[in-house]
């Protein structure tokens, strides 16, 4: 199914596989495939130590398009899959595609386990804000009063943010992007592969047969720049047009505000200074209110931690460190034994 | 077996010379009776005794104390012949407090000895144990059948530790020793091992020492005194085979038994669990092995612990999830997903009784038909089952031998009876147990998934780091040929009938039925399966003595059955099983060899009698 | 039945008068074949002829223009005789591309005719298609068997919609309408109801209004034409029962019977659902009729809308979840709970092809075992199943009925061939339909939760709200005469065996099993469950005309089976059991009849053909 | 089992059952029960109105012990039973009694949605860092190496905090408090008791078998003053045996900090004002690193929003106003229909 290719020689055709692609002719899906696929052969990775796991969904069709190893594995379960995969064989590349539905609603407490523990994996979520492959019900980061097949009234559910949810409970680096911006998708695939730990990347994705548009409104060419705020570690909270608004923590209500930089006074130094090791500032930034705020993208929050994998992996060098590979007949031979 | 009681004996100052005795020991959480236990069958197995005990936890943590839920007990049958079950009534109860008589005394075998701890038999002690008057003095003791013994065994203990200053409440808890003592005294048994014993224990209180073994000492010499003299006993050497022994429990040999898998294969393994009585402390002791190349992963629930070890089966682990019936039930879609993707897992299920959450703590054999069917979709399985608390260890390296030579999920079922009973165990020859066979792929030439072994028909394991083998697998239907997605529905067909012909190969792979005991055909057959192998074994051997035409044939493949069973059932008149259930083998064996076989159900938590099943067979012979 | 086809008459101006025709559409995603289909099946009813759908989707959301798998098709079977199923083989195929006609043409009738849209029949998409050579020119059609009628619909339907100023891409779109336009002719249909239908459709869009009906008028007035003439049919009335029909598709039916069985009870209804192929619609429908007194809830799992659903039935609503094979697997561990807490639940699994993700679009019966064994412990339920999409109307009402009347799970068991057929469908007159019975528990006098009716065994339902019945309950073993946690031996077995008599005794509630075609003795009964019902009998029905002694039986109630299913099943010589799994009902009667039930099983993803199994009872009956 | 007394005359002991309870002696979980039985009277609510429901744990055992409807389900789903009771009869008042591992371990998915979907329940977890019922293994709130029967070497396992987690998927309601601290958990229950939406409260509890003493190091009497800070909305927030300790935002790092009155200038202007309704200032107050800070107790936030049982009744309603009570023959005989 593949032959051997030294990393450094790796392309993108590399990582595509000989299966027709069977999503939506649109769908951002392919645009996304296309940025993984190019950015994969930078990572000197082999082919064979790569593996992509995934649950179900249009989106966890993913890895039939990787010419890696690849597992589509049950509804909402593929980090579980993963925990297995890293902790069996630490020296393994494992990236994780999922959906809103796969890993917010079946999924959630698998990711949030995940997301705690602190696997190293590179887990990307395609959010939709829909189920596609089951052709269209509103998803928990749909929007409250989402009209789909199954809420024909309109859903009664308050959506989750997942920035803010990963966030919530102790994530070590969480990114955002969208299907289409290439490049700025490549630098968080880039960041997040440096990582060590869960990498967690919500990348909005267009469902253009059951949820079109739902980015649109600042995800389009014009309103991009007015819309969208582009988090740089130690870069200024700037963005608008003309660069020239910029975010700030009001003194007294504690909260994000928007400044017209030139206007009451206001200057760049006014301007809030992203620091993605703040865990509260990625908080308010994954939860400013859309559009009275513009939506934060980038890497909203980074921070090494242990991971999960290498504190077992430790232990178990430790534990033959300090009792000697195990030996099943000085088991068997131990405590209390009689002769007969 | 059968034990000549004290009562039947004539009274002399030497030992009666007996077959074995069943003794139980009940008392409240706190009295520690399960080291009284332990204690005491060390003994009876350095005297070499053939033995099996089972111990009795309240289901509760830690009941108030004196209460009737708070009661744990502690049965050992130790005996000069065959042991095969911890035995029905007790020959000896020991009662620490009422609520321990109260939840015991009608199990006490009739002529049986009952010793009772006189000094706990206050009003309080009373009333939580719901004794209107005290029994001991309210004449209700008086020819009631059995030989009594009320001692103030707090008052005595308490005496014996006097001198080695410990509080009241500590000098109280070595009240225990002080009854091991005059059991030991009773059977002979020398005090040397549960010395070291203490000492070891203690090592950092040098005054529990003193005290534990003062007490031990007391009530040693308490037994010397006339009114006990006439209960001493002697039970001789069991006719057991020459050979090292230790002692082990079901769950211990269950994860040693996985243990010895990874050194057999030489790969390392991933347990996958989360925490359930009676399953737990197969994760608890796998989990102090990881020198031994075990990674046990405490995960958020059941579905994530079958997935994990999935997962490191992928990766080329032997995948492990152990558990008890609600967790197999939420890891049964996952299961489907290993059926498709053909990769090995094994899955321990230790019963316990049900539906639903059930009696936690009791047992069960009530998941035989989940394991067997509980899936969606044809989703065929291999399914085996544990006999003894020994015979999980050689069942936990057998499941793993099938998964990985049959890339399969293999079902390994055992319950809570084994998985808290114990018995002595002859330590196996680690260099003569059969190694276990892995072939990795590892030749990129005309490499797909799912290339088959044509004698086994497994797939080809390939897994993630082997250069020029990248591919895809999921659940979705495969095609035979490629191993890509196929919705080809004469695929399909292929797909479903191949992986249900390499479970069924499995049974050229197993050994033959055998008959435990009787001859291999005739008027009965009782057919078991599981922990109930020592009733019927024992229930079958007294019935032949009595001269009935009956055998026993005991189960340990159930899926697919042994490929002679059929032909076997059919060469008896009558076929009888036996379960700790409301009748599921006794299905799988009518609908697949359409013999009358008839159920014999018992479905109270608890393991079968020897009498009663006895009873029953007789009543069917009759019938 | 027999259509005399095109081939075998002789070409007259007149309409040849034949009993009745399967016609296939087939076309891409894009084509609107579902929409032709509609039509013309609302045609064919307005005509009174009998008649059944199905439909065929791709697996993908919307796959490539042109490709293999993108591919749509429409089957409909209509005849002046009883119609069972859409039909085997159609005698008219309508392929709208090249890849409708790589993956259909195998399928059309020997003798059958072909019409092809030739304009589409390009480069790319013989390519796409994976044609070498065009099929219509390589003379790869000559003398292949059926006749040919390649016609340019596109570039007729763009010619005849010129006049309406539509956009190409828009105009091309109406070659649905041509298409249908020249099988109303072919078959004699007037085309007013469609040109009505059209105008409501597209009312907001004259243009698309005018080119639709000029296309269908052109495709009509195409038929007229010398080289079509003789392909002209007239299929009578169907002798089908007076009344008033409405068509009817099975999730639908299942939807419905729901809403009918609240309006029965008085008791209003949550479903709790978890979006799944091909169970979603019944979702989807339900959502439309808050109304009715009816909550949906989309729940974050299979797990959560299970527990919802026990949860609404705990506070006095009917509960109902609805899912396909994977879901129900997830839902299990709680199934046991709502046994054990003996709360009504109606669990609707809607089968497609396992194991594990399997073929999510495609059918199979292979969740039987699992719905009647699938749990931990032993926890019975009632298992039924619905014959036909009508059927699933009145299954769903006998569902709750069931859960209600007996407090307990009921599955209802459709699947993907019954959830998107369609079938004429007598519409029932709702005062006619038996009430079902509620009685909550009032009367706080000598109230425990587990009181039961000493006739069903059900337990009393008393709802959160009803002052003095205040209690709790859960999934711990309950005392039979106080409703308390209990952990008693003989009790366990006491509630085991009486939720084990609870649902044997519905056995009593339900119909005896009957004969469906032929004597209720004889050599040979076809037994089936399911959707098989219309190939069964059909196929039984054509082996009796040529003479053979051979029944029907389509058991609707699986668990229990009826009562007098087993002494039926003896009264034959052999029982053969067609099923779309690797043989599931044929274990249950084996195991509980002892009867060499034989098993035929298909295990393809779709329903059998009349044909093959028409063939099997003739090589079964010989052999 | 129980018989008929009017609200205002309810008692304390009106709520007891006649069942034994049947917790280890000295667990904390009989100061909770106390509590909430002598809470429970004040609201008014007939004890055939409220229904306790749980899963299956320790603390789980709670609904056994009180005098109303209790469904004792399984482990961690009683989100979702609540769930299909509260929508099924919104009438009813539904309390929640889980635990750590019933609650964040298996159950975490279904808590999660019950959060965000903001169901009006009140759920009170008993968070013992530990589980109890099975015998002592570590859960998702122990400490990262927590050695337990499952974790000789020591947990590999980053913990995750509750509260956090509740803000984090947008919980409306979210508060702590501490099972021997009577008057305290009994304001936190009053307060969740009139919240509208999930009234979500954790509550430290000590496990004296398994887990003894986790919480001694803020609980006991002697270091409370200095280890806890008690939140009040409108109140500074000061802590300290003199309370003269505060908490302040660090205008720079913009992270909490602790601040000496009277030193360096520090006075009790500079004290930050607890704000129950400012989610940010709630997640930095619940992830305070412990014992660098004192822990948070009390009401960290609460914000009214629609509740979905609410939503639901209300689109009932609608339904039935705008298409009148449904008839099922009008419905069959709807569409295209013909006779015979
Ligand atoms: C156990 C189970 N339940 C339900 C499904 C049906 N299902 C497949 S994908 C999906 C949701 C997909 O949504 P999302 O994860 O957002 O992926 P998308 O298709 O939007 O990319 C559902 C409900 C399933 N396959 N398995
Ligand atoms: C499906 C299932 N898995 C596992 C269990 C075993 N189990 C019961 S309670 C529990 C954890 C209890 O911990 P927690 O929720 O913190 O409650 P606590 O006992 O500490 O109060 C577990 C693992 C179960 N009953 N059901
Ligand atoms: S349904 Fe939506 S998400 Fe799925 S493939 Fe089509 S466009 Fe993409
Ligand atoms: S085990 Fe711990 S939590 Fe459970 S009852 Fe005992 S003390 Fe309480
Ligand atoms: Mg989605
Ligand atoms: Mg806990």
């Amino acid at each position: 199914m593949s032959n051997i290719i030294e990393p450094s020689k790796l392309t993108k055709k590399d990582f595509e596989t000989d299966q027709d692609v069977r999503w939506c002719p649109g769908c951002g899906d392919y645009a996304i495939l296309a940025t993984v696929q190019r950015v994969m052969p930078e990572l000197g990775v082999p082919l064979e130590q790569m593996v992509w796991v995934s649950g179900i969904g249009c989106s966890s069709r993913f890895p039939y398009y990787m010419n890696t190893y690849g597992f589509h594995t049950i509804h909402g379960r593929a980090p579980a899959f993963a925990m297995g995969i890293k902790t069996a064989n630490p020296s393994l590349s494992v990236w994780m595609a999922t959906g809103d539905g796969d890993g917010l609603s079946i999924g959630g407490n698998h990711l949030m386990h995940c997301l705690r523990r602190n696997l190293d994996i590179k887990i990307l979520m395609f959010n939709n804000r829909i189920y596609g492959l089951t052709k269209g019900q509103y998803s928990p980061t749909s929007e409250l009063g989402k009209v789909t097949k199954s809420t024909p009234g309109g859903s009664a559910d308050q959506p989750v943010d997942p920035a803010a949810f990963a966030l919530g409970v102790n994530g070590s680096f969480v990114a955002r992007s969208i299907d289409t911006e290439a490049q700025h998708l490549s630098e968080v695939l880039r960041r997040a592969a440096k990582h060590k730990g869960t990498a967690f990347m919500e990348v909005y994705q267009n469902c253009n047969v059951f949820n079109d548009g739902a980015f649109d409104s600042f995800r389009e060419k014009d309103v991009r720049a007015e819309r969208q705020v582009r988090v740089e570690h130690g870069k200024p909270l700037l963005f608008g047009t003309n660069n020239d608004k910029g975010l700030r923590i009001n003194p007294k209500t504690l909260q994000l505000e928007v400044i017209q930089l030139g206007e009451n006074g206001m200057t760049l130094a006014d301007v809030l200074v992203h620091d993605e090791t703040n865990s509260t500032l990625a908080f308010m930034l994954a939860r400013m209110p859309y559009p009275h705020f513009p939506v934060a993208l980038g890497v909203l929050f980074a921070e090494e931690r242990p991971t999960y994998d290498g504190v077992v992996a430790d232990q178990q060098a430790a534990a033959v460190q300090k009792l000697g590979k195990g030996s099943l007949s000085k088991l068997l031979n131990s405590g209390s034994t009689w002769e007969i | 077996m059968t034990t000549s009681t004290p009562a039947t004996e004539t009274s002399t100052p030497t030992r009666h010379v007996i077959k074995g005795a069943v003794v139980r020991f009940a008392g409240d959480s706190g009295d520690g009776m399960q080291v009284t236990g332990d204690q005491f069958t060390a003994a009876a197995a350095l005297a070499q005794n053939d033995l099996a005990t089972f111990p009795d936890f309240p289901a509760e943590i830690r009941a108030p104390a004196g209460t009737l839920y708070g009661v744990s007990g502690f049965q050992i049958h130790f005996s000069s012949q065959d042991v095969f079950t911890p035995g029905d009534a007790p020959d000896v109860l020991v009662a620490m407090n009422p609520a321990a008589l109260k939840t015991n005394l009608k199990d006490l075998k009739k002529g049986g000895l009952l010793i009772v701890n006189a000094g706990t038999f206050n009003a309080t002690n009373l009333k939580k144990a719901g004794y209107e008057t005290n029994p001991l003095e309210d004449g209700s003791m008086d020819n009631a059948g059995f030989s009594l013994l009320a001692i103030d065994i707090s008052k005595l203990t308490l005496a014996s530790v006097k001198d080695t200053g410990l509080s009241t409440k500590e000098a109280n808890r070595c009240k225990n020793f002080w009854t091991l003592g005059l059991m030991f005294w009773i059977y002979g048994r020398p005090m040397e091992p549960s010395i070291k014993w203490i000492e070891g224990k203690f090592a950092k209180r040098a005054d529990l020492v003193a005290a534990n073994i003062a007490a031990l000492k007391a009530g040693h010499a308490y037994g010397e005194t006339a009114e006990v003299s006439h209960f001493s006993y002697e039970v001789p050497k069991a006719p057991v085979a020459k050979g090292k022994y230790r002692n082990i429990g079901g769950n211990q040999a269950t994860a040693w038994g996985l243990l010895a898998a990874c050194e057999l294969s030489g790969l390392e393994m991933t347990l996958g669990a989360y925490p359930i009585t009676p399953a737990s402390d197969v994760l608890h002791e796998l989990s102090k092995f990881k020198h031994f190349g075990v990674t046990t992963i405490q995960a958020e629930d059941e579905i994530a612990a079958v997935c994990a070890s999935i997962g490191a089966s992928y990766a080329g682990r032997i995948g492990v999830t152990s558990t008890s019936g609600p967790g197999v039930a939420l890891k049964m879609e996952a299961v489907g997903l290993a059926v498709s993707t053909e990769l090995p897992l094994v899955l321990i299920d230790i019963q316990r009784g049900g539906p639903s959450t059930g009696l936690p703590t009791k047992t069960e054999q009530a998941d035989l038909l989940q394991a067997v069917y509980g899936r969606n979709g044809e989703a065929p399985v291999a399914v085996i089952a544990a006999a003894t608390p020994g015979d999980c260890f050689y069942m936990a390296i057998e499941a793993v031998r099938l998964a990985i030579k049959y890339m399969c999920p293999v079902f390994l079922l055992t319950d809570g009876y084994l998985a808290n009973g114990a018995e002595p165990w002859p330590i196996p020859d680690v260099s003569k147990l059969p190694k276990i066979e892995v072939n990795f792929r590892k030749d990129p030439e005309g490499f797909h998934p799912f290339l088959r072994d044509p004698q086994t028909l497994a797939r080809n394991w390939a897994i993630p780091g082997t250069p020029g083998l990248t591919h895809r697998i999921g659940g979705i239907e495969k095609d035979f040929n490629s191993g890509h997605i196929s919705y080809n529905p004469d695929n399909h067909e292929k797909m479903t009938k191949t992986r249900a012909a390499k479970i069924a190969g499995i049974a050229n792979d197993v050994p033959e039925q055998k008959i435990e005991v009787g001859n291999d055909s005739g008027k009965l057959l009782v057919l078991g399966w599981g922990s109930t192998y020592g009733s019927i074994r024992e229930a079958v051997s007294r019935c032949r003595e009595r001269g009935l035409d009956v055998s026993h044939a005991h189960v340990r493949y159930l899926n697919p059955l042994p490929r002679n069973l059929g032909e076997l059932l059919k060469r008896f008149d009558r076929v009888l099983v036996p379960e700790l259930n409301n009748g599921q083998l006794v299905k799988l064996v009518r609908s697949q060899y359409l013999v009358p076989a008839e159920s014999l159900p018992k479905i109270q938590g608890q393991p079968f009698k020897i009498a009663e099943l006895e009873e029953k067979i007789r009543q069917v012979m009759e019938s």
